[in-house]
């Protein structure tokens, strides 16, 4: 194992949090306290730790419209991401992007999209300027298996390919796209298949093991870096939760859904870090200062001011 | 007379259309098992199955594609695309091809397609999945925009839109598919290009749509209360073809006009219709100067209270109503 | 002073930046060799290479996604697409993405964009390559849409393009770039939102732009002679923002407007600027209804004399002039 | 070899007409009677003709802006693409659409298309709709290599594949889109390998050997027709001429050109049929036959009439 306790705790937590947050985030939403479609990450926490676990401060990534966990993962502030959730003037946006368009691009998040794709277009030209710059930022860019079925994801791999553009495109196939099954609207069962058109290596990962979605995105990473192009990883896992909050699920049984749960890549670190040397002390107490950060998080949201309605004509061009 | 919601006169017309025409069929997103996701197409899986209620891959441009190949060759597809927000990636399948094709082939193909779709604000939805951009779409040749409001009109015009050899836009409203109202059980249509008044009046004009339909009429009946103002409400159903003589028939009767949309003020519709009574004889009984109550111009925000701040409401539509009357 | 043509002038505005600021390189297809399909671009990659004239896949989308990309991270692309027709294919990205990112990130990004495409008809280029489009582009906030017409204008306007911070459409004409005129060899920029008066008169204004500003101010010079009519010629330069009050100032003396565009008359700029007039003061000057001379409500045809047919062109703007002069 | 003296004979015919007919229309472009781009098929001749060679009238293709050649050998009449190319009321659009949109629905020719991919979009919607009446009609969809990058060809391959369409995607490789060689802006040298993204069969032509082509779009139609679903077939060629008439080919040495002229599929063909006991008299009369209809065509659109202005608002809508 090459990963440190330390970084597995490190780890371990990050994913917690974003189990919790999205447990709150249903809870508030339930409370009618968020507005407009809401997507959650439960399930899928070890790809985006995993994946950013890889990336410093300056690296980029692009999220999507399940963009929670990735905010989370590359060090995204909950008290911010909460704030926004409620609309409030104090949120990562001012209150006018909500869940789906939580940004942090001090830290590289460029953005979770509403538009599905619409990420797979801006990722590469952050790697693009990164190349341009000289530096060795590289960008991650998430996407679901049903955005691969846009045209757009066709034409960043090509681009970044061609450009040899130091790029990780980090496929999470939950097996759904909304409510349609891969099988029914996707013509491989692979995504990483894909690979093949744009002449670039890729991988499959369970993307339920935290430290296989780490190490396969550090080999990516690592050739990005290297001038090696770009890489198609795809992480193999599952949304626990409705495509959105409040989604019926009539498209898939319960039994598969149970069956996931048992692959629940939390517990699984859980006892990995047991067999390490963690005890359940240390891990309760995680636990539990997660959940002590969220009320105040969620105190921070609720006591935070509303807007002024006039700032709907701020922030729309830079003066 | 029985009561529907849009959400089920929109399913109605199709279903009624799909058993008339077995060559109807209706392709999109989520439209199966779920029903779509603002439920119109509920049941239909059931009843045609997946050969005639198409799921796709999110590909919204090989949607339109396919479907404008399906339309030039025998069929009639009903193509969905859940939000307007998502023609922004099919748009060279709707401007460039669809919308000329058969002027493009010197009038050798026709094109009985409809595009479905549905837009506005109101839910929190946020910048990429409130907008209303209709107005494109009338800016291009050869394609008709259909935006109904009431269920009596969705499922009229519905019908209308999947018989016509010629591609059309429908759009829905999000906010709108609860709305309920009186539907008759026997066969109708209701022709394009007819602007139906709402309700007359005769102090004001109040041209309004969609979503924004009850917000005008409201206004409208506040007014007699609080102004003893008479207000006249059109609803174009249609904006291309678009009925202008009811609307100059209106301003010349009332000699003001009120233009209400949800869309962006700058290039939206009302736009349009200023020009149109400029140039036509309506100009000459204007009272006082065309009022448009519109979208703000600023992408739509999430908060709440910014986005309601953004929209026409009732009370706007109620001012300007007031200051075309130069009621204070 | 020297004469450059629009093409030249363009090529001298990119140079100049991008000796002036590393960060800003120019993307798009065919721009390398070959120097651009209408040549704008040729020299460019003699000088700088292909890093930063940078040869592109026919990707449109991901041109303007990954411009976006470098413009939110420090880099000042400008994407080059061929016709605004395949604007088509990109409009999610430029629409969705590049317009309200900056809004939806609650002023978090910055997106220092330039898109550079060129437009209209004139060439038998049909249907899906002689589009004006731009009207749909002003009914996006968080664009700024530019249209020079003059070799002075696209220069000093390109050059304000790049340094802008925010996302700005530049729209060519295909027929312009051949336009000479006058550019002085110092440094100079354009502000935006400032039209500019390009003939002054008393007795009708006349708004135009692009390929259609030498066609008004070639109707206004044979007004003079013609009718002894005293013609003011404004072009807005920029349309998002948009410089109402020139204009209002302009109507207040004059009491006529004419506005001229090349886009299809329904939901083009001009029915923007008739709502403006109606909208402000302006509107108790009207003399006389405004008119418009615009596209006609059609695909662009091939054929020559077809295509003219459906282009404005000097003897309509005349007529439209003394149609709003009550002369015969 | 399969094929009958006579069939081979009449494909000698189609590709001869194309030829000839691009000569004459660059005739025409030159002394400006042919407004607008209009991009000629000189050299790919085989691909067009061996894969049309393969379809009934009912069968359907989509074309491109080169698309002169797919309008010929799927049995277009020579007089109405020349009048349309002179704008005339007796073109094929009436003068409407010029060399990018000639189209002729009756016999199955979707149209040529000025937007690249543009009618990769429509083609599967036609193979759809055989599908869906109970013919069995199939679609061939030709493109260029530059044109596998836009995003519409992923989409449209990807939705083919899932409904398993009768549909043949015809790649016409000519190394070059525009003035960008393919290998500076597509990321993998076979197009061909793109068919794995969708789990489809390909194949790699020579597409100078009309037979070559011909064979390859056979098998590919016998699967569509027996529910095998799409193929992607790239033929390999080469344009003569520029990208369209009147480039100046900065982008391209002479020797390519003069290296691919060698491999001309019209010669190559008539060679194979003078072993297979054709004489030079037959191949002589044949052209001069297509000289005799050319002259006729040509006629036939100058002395036609142009439209009339008022037909501008005719063929919007049907009424
Ligand atoms: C262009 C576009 N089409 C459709 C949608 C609606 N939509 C939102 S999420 C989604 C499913 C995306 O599936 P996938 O990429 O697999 O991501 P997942 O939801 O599984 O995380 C769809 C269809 C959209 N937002 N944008
Ligand atoms: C969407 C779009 N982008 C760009 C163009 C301009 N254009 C016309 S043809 C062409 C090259 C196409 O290359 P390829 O697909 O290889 O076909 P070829 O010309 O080689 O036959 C380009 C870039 C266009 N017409 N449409
Ligand atoms: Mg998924
Ligand atoms: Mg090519």
């Amino acid at each position: 194992m090459e990963l440190s306790k330390e970084r597995l705790l490190k780890m371990y937590e990050d994913m917690l949090k974003i189990r919790l947050f999205e447990e709150r985030a249903i809870k508030l939403f339930n409370k009618g306290l968020i507005r407009g479609p809401m997507h959650v990450y439960i399930g899928q926490e070890a790809v985006a730790v995993g994946a950013c676990a890889n990336l410093r401060e300056e690296d980029y990534i692009t999220s999507t419209h399940r963009g929670h966990g990735h905010c989370i993962a590359k060090g995204g502030e909950l008290k911010k991401m909460t704030a926004e959730l409620l609309g409030k003037a104090t949120g990562y946006s001012k209150g006018k992007g909500g869940s789906m368009h939580i940004a942090d691009p001090e830290i590289g998040i460029l953005g979770a999209n509403g538009i599905v794709g619409g990420g797979i277009g801006i990722a590469p030209g952050a790697a693009l300027s990164a190349k341009m710059r000289g530096t060795d930022q590289v960008a991650v860019c998430f996407f679901g298996d049903g955005a691969t079925n846009e045209g757009i994801f066709h034409e960043s791999l090509n681009l970044a390919a061609v450009w040899e553009l130091p790029i990780v495109y980090l496929c999470e196939n939950n097996k759904y796209g909304l409510t349609s099954k891969a099988d029914e609207v996707l013509a491989v069962e692979d995504v990483a298949d894909r690979a093949a058109s744009y002449d670039i290596p890729s991988e499959i990962v369970d993307g339920n093991d935290v430290v296989a979605v780490y190490e396969a995105v550090k080999r990516a990473v690592e050739r990005a870096k290297d001038s090696g192009g770009p890489t198609l990883i795809e992480a193999k896992t599952y949304r626990w939760e409705g495509h959105f909050v409040g989604d019926p699920c009539v498209y898939r049984d319960d039994c598969e859904v149970e069956e996931w749960k048992e692959r629940c890549p939390i517990d699984r670190l859980g006892e990995l870090l047991v067999e390490e040397g963690a005890t359940e002390e240390e891990l309760k107490s995680i636990r539990e200062q997660i959940e002590q950060d969220l009320d105040e998080a969620v105190d921070f949201a609720q006591s935070s001011p509303e807007p002024e309605v006039e700032s709907i004509f701020a922030d729309i061009f830079v003066d | 007379m029985r009561e529907l919601s849009v959400r089920e006169a929109l399913r109605e017309a199709m279903r009624e259309e799909m058993y008339r025409d077995e060559n109807v069929f209706v392709m999109g997103e989520d439209i199966t098992e779920h029903g779509g996701i603002y439920g119109v197409t509920q049941g239909l899986y059931d009843e045609f199955g997946g050969e005639r209620i198409r799921i796709t891959p999110i590909s919204e441009a090989v949607i339109i594609g396919s479907a404008l190949g399906a339309a030039m060759t025998g069929m009639r597809p009903i193509a969905e695309l859940m939000y307007i927000d998502f023609t922004t990636v099919a748009m060279d399948q709707i401007v460039n091809q669809a919308a000329k094709m058969r002027f493009m082939s010197g009038g050798k193909v026709e094109v009985p397609l409809v595009i479905r779709t549905q837009g506005g604000g109101g839910r929190g939805s946020a910048a990429q999945h409130s907008q209303s951009l209709e107005a494109w779409f009338m800016h291009v040749p050869g394609l008709k925009v259909v935006m109904p409001s009431t269920p009596y009109d969705a499922k009229g015009l519905l019908k209308t839109a999947i018989r016509d050899d010629n591609p059309v836009l429908f759009v829905e409203h999000k906010m709108a598919y609860n709305f309920t109202g009186e539907v008759p059980e026997e066969e109708y249509l209701i022709p394009f290009g007819e602007a139906d008044i709402k309700r007359e009046g005769s102090d004001v004009t109040v041209i309004a749509n969609s979503y924004m339909l009850p917000r005008a009429l409201e206004a409208a009946e506040d007014m007699v209360k609080e102004e003893g103002l008479s207000v006249e409400v059109i609803d174009p159903l249609t904006l291309e073809p678009f009925d202008e003589e009811t609307i100059v028939k209106s301003v010349a009767k009332t000699g003001r006009l009120v233009v209400v949309h949800e869309a962006v003020k700058r290039c939206g519709f009302g736009a349009e219709i200023a020009a149109k009574i400029m140039e036509s004889e309506a100009f000459y009984y204007l009272d006082a100067p065309l009022e448009r109550v519109a979208g703000m111009e600023a992408p739509v925000p999430y908060n709440e209270k910014l986005e309601m701040h953004g929209m026409p409401n009732t009370d706007k539509i109620k001012a300007a109503i007031k200051r075309s009357c130069y009621v204070k």
